[in-house]
């Protein structure tokens, strides 16, 4: 029994923190917003030098090798700043996919993805729409029993504009020349296992997102003066504050627990998937509450950077399986009549 | 006690019904914070004074009805069933209008009043400043007193409206060795006066529905003073007051919303269920707004026969506002990969304002005085706790 | 449309606030567990002797000839002071079941209820147990389909002890010598507006629990002192006490307008009843939480008088139909295909 | 990270398991705040430390078994499975035997620890004062330094056990004119001295659950001081530290809660599932029970590994009170009109210890720190917000 991260692990997760929080500024994300594709192939360029694109590419394909449980530190981060790159995407769901799919695909694909040159992008139908699907070099796209990939000319796109705008979401429907990649059995347990991953992502960016609501809140109320103080100081505020922290202190174990189920592939996986992305989203709903709460006027402007945060944990509260999907699952478990439950029973 | 409307009352409920039906416009409005949907809201000021019911219980000389509170709100029941559009000079009609019919001269009534009335001038308020948001009291715009002339200098921010509205009001410090509560006075100042900078505060839907004004050497003559000199806390404390307030959340808005909520959820119900917490929310909702409905009507009975309102009053802003933000929280819910998409998305199939109501209902619980503070007077005024 | 209650109403409360307030004091609840039956001639002499007791019975008996609706303000007033005695009970739920049964049987017992000198207590299956069984003279029990007129010779009682201390719950069994006194439809339609009566007796009580813990908590945190201060000068414990307050300040207007629809024999009472249940219950379980919490560690002994009445409220909550039965209700009604809701729909 | 127990630790669960099955009474003791139900549990602690199963973290030397907090964590997870008594003796095993061990002298150890250890000697705590509940450093009752014997005055409050046991453990001011934290010691007093009075407090529950404790002229030898004169303050904050207060709320507790909350849902879900709030709250206690499980064995290991608690070890006590509170508010749900009934009352169907542990549970926001207090402190110290 060990639940702690390698010190390998937590260098890692400090290197990026730091990479991150120096290039992915609210500025820089303010800029996505004016352009078109709302993505920077410099930004993915350099995500790709630091070997963050290949995490979880085989080292024969030129990535690093390392698991989903490897990344998820690193996926806080990613929510930390808001990233609109599909980092956590490529990492967390589409990669391991071509992994699992493998053949000419994965040899085909997994080099350019650890290099930067390309990205792939997944669809299921779980999910309304496909988020990036307008930067994807190769698409995998789940049609019922059955997964197709394509290229970006066997598809067609839909735009669905999102009250966040660092998200681009599309329909995405399948012209001539698309291929199926896997279907029947085969394609349901991909398909399973890639949207537990999603969600798992989904769970360690709201940490993050809710841990960035709190420093800005934080930072805020310490600096803004009413009544002749600053209203970091008046007990309301703290208690609102405190209240975030408390949801998000436990929020984190569940989400490093599902990393670790998934990464060894345990059964539980899909149920500890499922606590994560409840208990993390929960946390984050309530750090935007309270945070735009403490900000006053300001919380409720454009020009206050909370917003690009807060609006991301809305989205992502709500995609890779909102929280009656997620509660429908825990349910499933804990109220069957053979279930074990209670002291003992959370590892095994 | 008799909950039946009064025959009358059926009658003003049939007349206001048919009347919106023939002349509320078929297709929504666009949101007034954006140019063309000012100008479309402006104009539907105008059809309401026209057909006197842009506000019902102004007097009759000044275009209204002299209704009392209960047909108010039977007035508003009608107005949101219909979903007619919102009041775009709220500001004015319902807070400003009933301050100066009670503070204002003569001549100020019959120069500001009709044009109120009809549209043709519309109101910003301008309360806030950076340093005095929740804290009213450390306001510190000036205006100084110049021969017939207040010269105003200093800055006012989250002016609802500001950006297209023709006039805006507000408290300014004339004695600038006072403090707090003292030295305030309530002016009136056209927008379009030189010196006026206006800057629109884009908000969280991007759109700017209100403003900072900085004022720099703004000329205002003294017949826009409202009230006398250094009265202006007492005037604004009426203006805030709880029958106007009122006016600006009337109960029929929060039904309408329960009911659509009450709808949402037994369109998904298949989906929404799988949240036990989401028909637990509704059920709350439901019963929230219905709470609201009887409470304010008890209330409105209470002060139609003479009485006062009391310090409870003080619970309100904090039961709509909450009920507001999570009836729009449990639709968000319901819509579940929906919720982020705006209107106009192509995929965002029967989503309807919910977004822009979320958003909306984000701001319930901080303008007008934080709730932390409705607590703080809660637990001082109302229940008699130690400062 | 005049949602106020009358001079005379208001007047009344007042005499009977200041009654009880004198005489139901907690030391003389606190002796009343000290004894057998934990009730008190004297005392329901007393409130005979105000007309208390015959509110709702005819003028020929003796009685003042009101409905539920002059005596709602008092049945708050009664759990103002966590009266024991079974006052509103008879007042609400007993003898307006007798009026409609009427008959001899109204005729022998109302001018006793009147004057004092008899209680008759009923008990509906949808309550588990029976309060006050052990001092009825009478006692009116459902048994399926069919009501049962009972004298204590012809039952017998088993004992169920409460967590509040005023309340003696009985469990019925009817001995030979009962008689029917109502069955198949005319039962049926007595025992849902009792059931009815009897919900609406629970909302306006905790009310009156409700402020009672209001205010105990005010007058505790405003001598206790803590870090240099009354605690009740603390943001935290303010906001505790003002939360309980919005709740509490809008479950009364449906508590008023459910006493309205029973006493006119609305349809829509059921409904009413059941809402007003629900917004009153909610409220005072939270004045309990949080007035508990504001008491320190003084809220958890026997000696400080909180617990009188939180337990008082916590009981109530789960008599007379608990919060599913209440909310289910509720639901069948506003999720129905031809449910009228909305704007102007409240006072149909 | 790996997840799985080591051979040795399931062998070491295994080992617990089986010594528990054939040691633990098979019906429960009465409440150890009765005299009765008081004795049988010192004889329980007297079993259990005779299987060395009193304290398994304390070292072999002591009867304990040097285990680590894993192991801590498997062995209450098999105590609470099996549900074992509570532990009557928890103020001395969990709180001051660590903590003599840091500060005690070897006399004191010798003298104190082994009869601590099998229940012959039950402690109570007496931190509380009446004007110092959560303000600690309010503490006003003197210990003055005569020779070699203290002479204690004045009052403590909510002791906890002090109604039947045989010591006590406090701070005392014994620098009259120091203030707030300094100028505190840590004395032991026996309860047999001269001069006190124990005076029961009575519980929601009726039951004498803690006691108010009046000194009066007691004299206790220098002997009973742990640690340095005017050191009372960090002696009293080791007591109070992380891993020892892990101890008194262990996840198994609120895991066992939870389980036996889904199985009263299961069992009476049919009127259960009218109010759809309960299966929201069923499966929210689950997942928080969990999750605090999850949290406290990755701090376990973490500080296994030498790492340290920080400031974030402070949500710790809301976060399980809560949990504990809502658990038993959503059993009291379930339970329906069967709620309120004692578990003796013949027709309280299967009410089990529900009751109990919800009247219990309010003391839980409380106690050690209001969570109010907790929140300041998560606000200022793990966040940083101003003063």
């Amino acid at each position: 029994m060990d639940f702690t991260f390698s010190e390998d692990q937590l260098l890692f997760q400090e290197s990026v923190r730091d990479f991150l929080i120096n290039e992915v500024t609210a500025e820089r994300i303010r800029a996505s917003w004016e352009t078109d594709s709302g993505r920077e192939d410099a930004l993915w360029n350099q995500l790709a030098e630091l070997g963050l694109t290949g995490m979880t590419v085989p080292e024969v394909y030129g990535g690093l090798g390392m698991t989903v449980l490897d990344f998820v530190l690193l996926a806080q981060e990613c929510g930390y700043v808001g990233l609109p790159e599909p980092l956590v995407h490529t990492v967390m769901v589409a990669v391991p996919l071509l992994n699992d799919i493998g053949g000419e695909l994965g040899e085909q694909w997994l080099p350019k993805v650890a290099s930067g040159e390309a990205k792939v992008i997944v669809g299921l139908e779980q999910n309304l729409l496909v988020e990036d699907a307008h930067v994807a070099d190769l698409l995998l796209i789940q049609q019922g029993h059955k997964l197709y990939a394509a290229t970006p000319d066997q598809v067609s796109l839909r735009y669905n504009e999102s009250v966040d705008p660092s998200r681009k979401l599309f329909t995405v429907e399948l012209l001539t020349g698309a291929t199926v990649v896997a279907s029947g059995e085969q394609a349901a347990t991909l398909i399973a296992s890639t949207f537990n991953r999603g969600a798992l992502g989904c769970a360690a960016q709201v940490l993050g997102l809710a841990q960035r609501m709190i420093d800005l809140s934080v930072q805020y109320t310490s600096e803004r003066r009413q009544f002749g103080k600053p209203i970091g100081s008046f007990q309301a505020v703290k208690h609102h504050m405190a209240n975030v922290a408390v949801r998000l202190e436990y929020a984190k174990a569940p989400t490093h627990r599902a990393a670790y189920a998934v990464a060894m592939g345990q059964e539980v996986a899909a149920h500890a998937v499922s606590h994560a992305k409840l208990v993390a989203c929960e946390a984050a709903n309530l750090a935007a509450k309270n945070s735009v709460q403490v900000h006053g006027a300001m919380g409720y402007t454009w020009e206050v950077d909370l917003h690009i945060f807060m609006k991301k944990a809305w989205a992502l509260a709500n995609t890779w399986g909102d929280a009656g999907f997620h509660k429908r699952r825990i349910g499933e478990r804990i109220f069957s009549t053979d279930a074990v439950l209670g002291a003992g029973a959370t590892f095994v | 006690m008799d909950l039946a409307f009064t025959e009358q009352q059926q009658a003003f409920r049939e007349e206001v019904r048919s009347w919106l039906a023939g002349n509320v416009p078929p297709e929504p409005l666009q949101s007034f914070d954006t140019e063309e949907g000012f100008i479309q809201h402006r104009a539907w000021e105008a059809t309401l004074n026209k057909g006197r019911w842009g506000m019902v219980t102004w007097p009759q000389v000044l275009g209204g009805r002299g209704c009392d509170l209960i047909e108010w709100l039977i007035f508003e029941e009608e107005y949101y069933k219909i979903r007619a559009p919102l009041r775009v000079n709220q500001n004015g009609i319902f807070l400003l209008g009933p301050t100066l019919m009670e503070y204002g001269t003569e001549e100020q009534k019959a120069r500001i009043l009709p044009k109120m009335a009809n549209g043709e001038e519309v109101w910003a308020q301008a309360w806030s400043e950076p340093n005095a948001g929740s804290d009213m009291a450390a306001i510190r715009t000036t205006a100084t007193l110049e021969g017939d002339k207040y010269i105003i200098n200093g800055q006012k921010t989250w002016s609802t409206r500001a950006v297209w509205a023709d006039w805006c009001f507000g408290m300014f410090r004339t004695d600038p060795e006072s403090e707090r509560h003292r030295g305030l006075t309530f002016i009136l100042v056209p927008l379009n006066s030189p010196g006026i900078t206006v800057r629109p505060i884009p908000q969280l839907d991007g759109l700017p529905g209100f403003a900072e004004i900085f004022f720099d050497n703004v000329e205002v003559g003294v017949e826009n003073r409202l009230g006398d000199e250094g009265a202006g806390w007492s005037v604004a404390m009426a203006t805030a007051g709880f029958e106007r307030g009122l006016m600006l959340r009337s109960p029929a808005r929060f039904q309408e919303t329960a009911r659509r909520l009450v709808e949402l959820y037994s369109a998904n119900r298949m989906s929404a269920d799988c949240d036990p917490a989401v028909k637990d929310a509704v059920l709350g909702a439901y019963l929230d707004a219905e709470s609201y409905c009887l409470a304010t009507y008890q209330t409105a009975c209470r002060l139609n026969k003479g009485g006062k309102i009391g310090a409870e009053s003080s619970t309100n802003k904090i039961f709509w506002s909450e009920l507001d933000q999570n009836m729009h929280a449990t639709a968000m819910s319901i819509l579940g990969a929906r919720a982020e998409l705006l209107p106009h998305a192509p995929d965002a199939h029967g989503v309807g304002a919910w977004l822009d109501g979320w958003l909306f209902s984000q701001s319930g619980p901080i303008y007008a005085g934080t709730n932390e503070v409705q607590r703080n007077i809660i637990a001082e005024r109302m229940l008699g706790m130690p400062r």
